[in-house]
């Protein structure tokens, strides 16, 4: 099973791990991503996430086939937030649902690492006192 | 040909907006189309890296752009 | 932090990671066990969990101990369930925050990987024909 | 001298209970009690291996027990 999603509304840990776990495969890697309260040691007051959404489910969907056949996982759900994100909220989960969990781990981590470099989704720092579309200057 | 360029992310500021109408020559390729966009706004070639993509896939520098292909500047990308 | 707990209650997902996530570290690891539906091809009716508590609890700190001093963690929480347990249930909630994801997936597979070697915990599988404690014999 | 031994998953079954009163002679290490154990409880042998804890953890072989260490007979473990 693959699931994508890209939405404004806040992300539920807990449903989507239900929806990744099948009865026939005992392990669930998940990676969840909050937001952080500072970079760098600058205060962070919130987060601004938008997305290429068309370009994002498809690159998304790549990550997700590539994992299927590169570990023989069984289940993995990606979903990312948009939208302005507060301290503390969850920006992505990723969770994968395999027969050996060794598989489930290595998924995770691939389709997060991946997603981080080819998913167009830009999120813009904004602090006490300016903001920064994160990684846009070296 | 008329086109519209999709911006996204920092491109979108400085595009000022996340659409931008241009007229292009018939048979242009993705190289001459990063080269005039860096002359009209020079604040692209300060960013880390960019990408052109079309109808939804990284375009390689010769690909040639047809009139009806989504194009869209792509900074560089920090979801998660 | 470390938060290790070993009781029959089920186990809370969501209020186990929210519990492991802290402002300061974006990403989190988080392995969840669920009870297969079979072992081999034989249906699994349902596992009953035991333990030996004080030597579990023990055996846990170490594990949270060491994965702090391995890879610079910053909160570890491992969650176990005993007694019965039905198909589909949460036998088992790692959740590991860390300021890099890399250590958090690191120390997170270490964590479930340790568990199953050195915590006095055991299953039996019962069957619609029998039951065996896991991994009793060779 | 006196001694409760804990039993736990199967060599609670094998022991008959979660706990066994046993009268062990003063000094007797952790090798000698295996070895008394295996030859009252031969199903004990049949185990893929099995360890003796004292006081919560795991104990050498010739560690020598006391009247009030807690002792424990550990089956190959299965959690998670």
């Amino acid at each position: 099973m693959i699931d994508l999603k890209i939405s404004d509304e806040p992300l539920d840990a807990a449903a989507c791990i239900a929806k990744a776990t099948e009865a026939e495969c005992g392990g669930v890697a998940v990676f969840i991503g909050t937001v952080r309260n500072k970079t760098k040691e600058r205060r962070v007051v919130r987060l601004e996430y938008e997305c290429y959404m068309s370009m994002a489910l498809k690159e998304m969907k790549k990550i997700a086939d590539d994992a299927i056949g590169l570990w023989k996982i069984k289940n993995i759900l990606i979903y990312h937030r948009t939208g302005i994100l507060h301290i503390g909220e969850t920006a992505v989960i990723i969770a994968v649902n395999a027969p050996h969990r060794e598989a489930a781990f290595d998924a995770c981590r691939y389709a997060i690492d991946t997603l981080k470099k080819t998913v167009p989704i830009w999120k813009k720092e904004v602090f006490e006192d300016g903001e920064e579309w994160v990684s846009a200057h070296a | 040909m008329k086109t519209t360029i999709l911006a996204f992310g920092i491109a979108k500021e400085i595009f000022g907006g996340s659409k931008k109408e241009l007229e292009l020559k018939d048979g242009i390729t993705v190289r001459e189309l990063k080269n005039e966009l860096e002359s009209f706004f020079p604040a692209i070639k300060k960013l880390h890296t960019y990408l052109i993509a079309v109808n939804d896939d990284c375009a390689e520098d010769d690909l040639i752009l047809g009139a009806n292909d989504e194009i869209a500047i792509i900074p560089p990308v920090s979801g998660g």
